[in-house]
């Protein structure tokens, strides 16, 4: 049945038990994304060092996609180069957009290769990306905010 | 006479669809739009196959043809809403269009009397709308009051989804120059009472506006004895097709609001140097109008009314009663919104315990059950009641009360599968 | 490869259609509305009979299938014009709304640097169109220019009915903010040039708009190359359906242009205080869209791309040079508009003696021959060319060489028939 | 054939040899009236004598339709009474309106029957009553001009 390639076990457990949750200090960037059609949000904080994701935190409400991808992505990025952790959204994000047509790599994304189900479903891709957009926002102001991080990363 | 929902479900192609694994269809999402009847669907074929072609321009039989369809369109809509003169009644693209067309050019006419219009807003004057408002009506209206300096005001909701009318000579007083409010709400299916606001706005000599889009589908709407000054409602909503709606005013009131859009058909004589403009209806019709969809539309009013509006709005308060009953009976479900059956229509909110509407419509998809999600256009709302959205269930004449029957089964699954 | 006309006007229904005494229409007013091939009529059933959905708000099937369906065609459109971006794409319900829509919003923006938009207009600044627009290209520009206090200048026509560009330099000049013209005049049928008018405003820094209804349907548009800043054409004249058309801009302006109308769709987050707005296409796109329309217009963008929009072109061409020799052999006939066969399109105008095209149009239509007859929403240009109105014969891909025929001997008979 | 039950030689006579055209002093009210899709337009003059029409002028452009009604006008209402002639404009109003489907009474509307068929051709309707309703105008602001009369019509 389909719909349990989407609710993947993994994601329901994400969805109860989300990881990394809250909001914590210290951090350089904080943004605030919505998804308007269906009232998800999520508040996300970065914290670089020295070219390093040191900490992502957040909070926030939505579905159990949204929530899952968020706990999920925490756990993937916290503490990898930023370079890395860009390529990993970039991998996830062009996972969301395959419609289902692309084997994802679990080598590089681990537990995010729970959401290749999601991309068959065009309405709720939106909700698997809301955290990563945010934190690929976020991570933009940070390194701004601090450009000889830039140069590090 | 009660509806025969059976052989109505018979007239409506899409019924017959399948999801999925093959599922029946069971569409409980005609709050968004409605599906068409094949009187509908063979209206506007037959206007393409036979007689198209573009009108008030020609002389050719096919332009006749087309303008006689297209006008007369316009008598079955005043007819049907009981409009004083069928100038009354101006095609639009949906209501939204209608409500800008409104706020758009009571904002271009200059406040205040002597220079001109009546119905112009500036600084210090107020509009008022309230907080279960359709974002298409907050939207223009915050617009306008940023364009003009206007203020904007609107009436509260109670902790049951009812408009709190305790400070309504408040909210609405002598700087108020526009009231705009919607009849039903689309998400929380209460029916508001027009009277009470009508008058008020009366003595202070506002401007009054009704968002008709979820009543004029669903019972009988006399617009001259609601005694409001304008009124929106879309196609789409009432078995009719997309891109086309209804704003009807007055016909003071379309006399003295300047154009909207300017172009083809709303003119009377274009120089370079200027130009002068049509009476209403066309003054407010500018271009090639939908010609199809309103022929369409026409078919689909004619549809309604062999129904009989108060048999439709029979068969929904019928439906809406069975469905409150039968959801309660679901563990965790709380109604957002009037929780009875007295002075509300066939759209029900809810929520499920803390399951997202998002996972709930879902699951209930996987069976064939279409509901809506989120915030139906209308965020304020769900930021009063303190859920972040809902799942909405609604209904139309060919809604079954089996198809409620599923949904109160599919409910009990998502429990389940959610655990 | 040219057109196999025959078989194309097997797919038109209403081709078969006989009027009056059972006389085969004969139509030849393509470009006040095309028909509709029967593809066109199939795909907005078959999204009605098992598809229809509100879009973008649902996650259930139903309303998946739809917002693929119309994003979908958003694609198509934007691969037909060559646009850079999708986004770069607005739905609105026609030609007339898109450039209302683009007045409008420039009216809203207030004009200079500092507080805003680059393209706002104000006392002082000039609004350039020409002598031979449609009149939804002269109005809304009156509208804007009473609203800001801008001015509206235009360039003027020569007398055999093309843009006389001898004094474009001092037309369009350093106050000019907005370039606004036709590619293809409705009722001259003169082909403007756009590349001096566009490299000119580019020189003054205005933006630069192309009113490409009569070019779209009829001949390849690449929008990119054409270099304008904007450009809008209208679905029910591209074999499309009514009630649905095309505003094209550059990303950078759709950025840049305050919302148009506001609603469902075009916002991002709703409260009661404020609001902000979604990223183009949809910022302008408020309320339920025209998605059967939509549907409608991609299906009639699939039908011209397997013609070929270069064979179209060619067999219009052909036709119009045909048209123009037979009409020449009609005693009195005169020719309004280039009375040859360079740059210009397939829309004939022209008076017969001193007979009122009224009554030309009137006895035509007896013999089963369609053409217009008026003015044309394009008023300032009968009075520039000198004459009170024109009959139009217009042409399109399923027009055949015998129609033109029907139609000299028609204009014959009128000739006796008023002795 | 239908086309000949509206250009009735009656029509074509007057459209080839307009009567009272052109514009005359004295005149107590003038008006310009148009028809926008077609470009029809018409300057038209009435003199009041008394409660009397005592002329009707009127210059213009048109199809045959509305030239011929403006010809035939002239002549069926110049020397008539105010009241007369108000009531023979309701009459031609009526049966332009009535398309095709009422008998014109000829003893009325005189050489104005003839435009019965025009009826059945709505966007025609416009042509013929065109004069009509620039004379209906017209009177209406030489009445209102000259109130002293008004009351003896
Ligand atoms: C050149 C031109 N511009 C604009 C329009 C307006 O198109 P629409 O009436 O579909 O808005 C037309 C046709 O009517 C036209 O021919
Ligand atoms: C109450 C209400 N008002 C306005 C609208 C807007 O209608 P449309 O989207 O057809 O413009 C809707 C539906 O979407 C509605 O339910």
């Amino acid at each position: 049945m389909n719909l349990e390639s989407m609710y993947q076990e993994i994601i329901l457990d994400h969805y109860r038990h989300p990881q990394h949750k809250g909001l914590r200090e210290p951090y350089e960037a904080e943004v605030h994304h919505v998804n308007p059609t269906c009232g998800d949000e999520v508040t996300l904080r970065v914290h670089l060092d020295g070219g390093t994701i040191a900490d992502v935190s957040y909070d926030g409400q939505g579905c159990s996609i949204s929530q899952a991808s968020a706990s999920v992505m925490a756990g993937l990025i916290i503490g990898k180069p930023v370079g890395e952790a860009q390529h990993l959204q970039e991998e996830f994000l062009a996972l969301m957009q395959s419609q289902g047509k692309v084997e994802p790599d679990e080598d590089v994304l681990e537990d995010a290769v729970a959401f290749a189900g999601v991309s068959k479903y065009p309405a709720r891709v939106k909700c698997a990306l809301l955290a990563w957009m945010a934190w690929k926002d976020a991570t933009a102001q940070a390194l701004a905010s601090a450009p000889s991080m830039e140069e590090s990363s | 006479m009660t509806l025969d929902v059976e052989r109505i479900r018979k007239d409506f192609p899409v019924l017959e669809r399948r999801v999925h694994d093959d599922q029946p269809l069971v569409y409980l999402d005609s709050a968004a739009t409605s599906q068409k009847p094949r009187a509908v669907l063979d209206a506007m074929a037959e206007y393409y196959e036979l007689h198209n072609a573009n009108v008030h321009r020609g002389i050719h039989t096919l332009a006749e043809e087309a303008t006689a369809l297209y006008e007369g369109a316009r008598d079955t809509v005043a007819g049907f809403i009981n409009a004083t003169d069928r100038s009354e009644v101006v095609f639009t693209k949906n209501s939204t269009e209608g409500l800008n067309l409104l706020a758009r050019t009571i904002g271009d006419s200059p406040s205040g009397g002597e220079s001109g219009n009546e119905y112009g807003v500036g600084p210090g004057d107020e509009i008022c709308i309230t907080e279960m408002e359709h974002h298409s009506n907050i939207v223009p209206w915050q617009l306008l009051a940023q364009r003009t300096g206007a203020t904007l005001k609107w009436i509260g909701l109670t902790d049951d989804g009812r408009l709190d009318l305790t400070n309504l000579d408040q909210v609405i007083n002598d700087r108020t120059k526009v009231v705009a409010f919607v009849h039903q709400s689309n998400i929380l299916g209460t029916l508001n009472p027009v009277e009470p606001i009508v008058r008020r706005a009366r003595e202070v000599g506002a401007l009054t506006i009704l968002d008709a889009s979820q009543t004029v589908p669903h019972r009988p709407v006399d617009l001259q004895s609601l005694d409001v000054d304008a009124a929106v409602f879309t196609g789409h909503k009432m078995l009719g097709p997309t891109g086309i709606g209804v704003l009807w005013a007055r016909r003071e009131v379309l006399d003295a609001l300047p154009p909207f859009l300017g172009g083809g058909e709303m003119i009377s004589v274009v120089q370079m140097e200027g130009s002068t403009f049509a009476e209403p209806p066309h003054k407010f019709e500018a271009g090639t109008p939908m010609i199809a969809e309103a022929v369409g539309l026409a078919a689909a009013v004619d549809y309604l009314q062999a129904l009989g509006m108060s048999e439709v709005a029979e068969h929904e308060a019928a439906l809406t009663s069975y469905a409150l009953d039968a959801l309660h009976t679901v563990d965790g479900l709380r109604v957002i919104g009037p929780d009875t059956t007295e002075q509300r229509g066939g759209a029900i909110s809810f929520v499920l315990g803390d399951l997202h509407p998002h996972d709930v419509g879902q699951v209930l998809d996987e069976r064939g059950i279409a509901v809506r999600v989120g915030q139906h256009c209308a965020a304020p709302v769900c930021r009063r009641m303190g859920v972040p959205a809902t799942t909405r269930a609604s209904f139309a004449p060919y809604t079954s009360f089996a198809e409620i029957d599923a949904l109160v089964e599919g409910l009990q699954h998502v429990r389940r599968f959610f655990g």
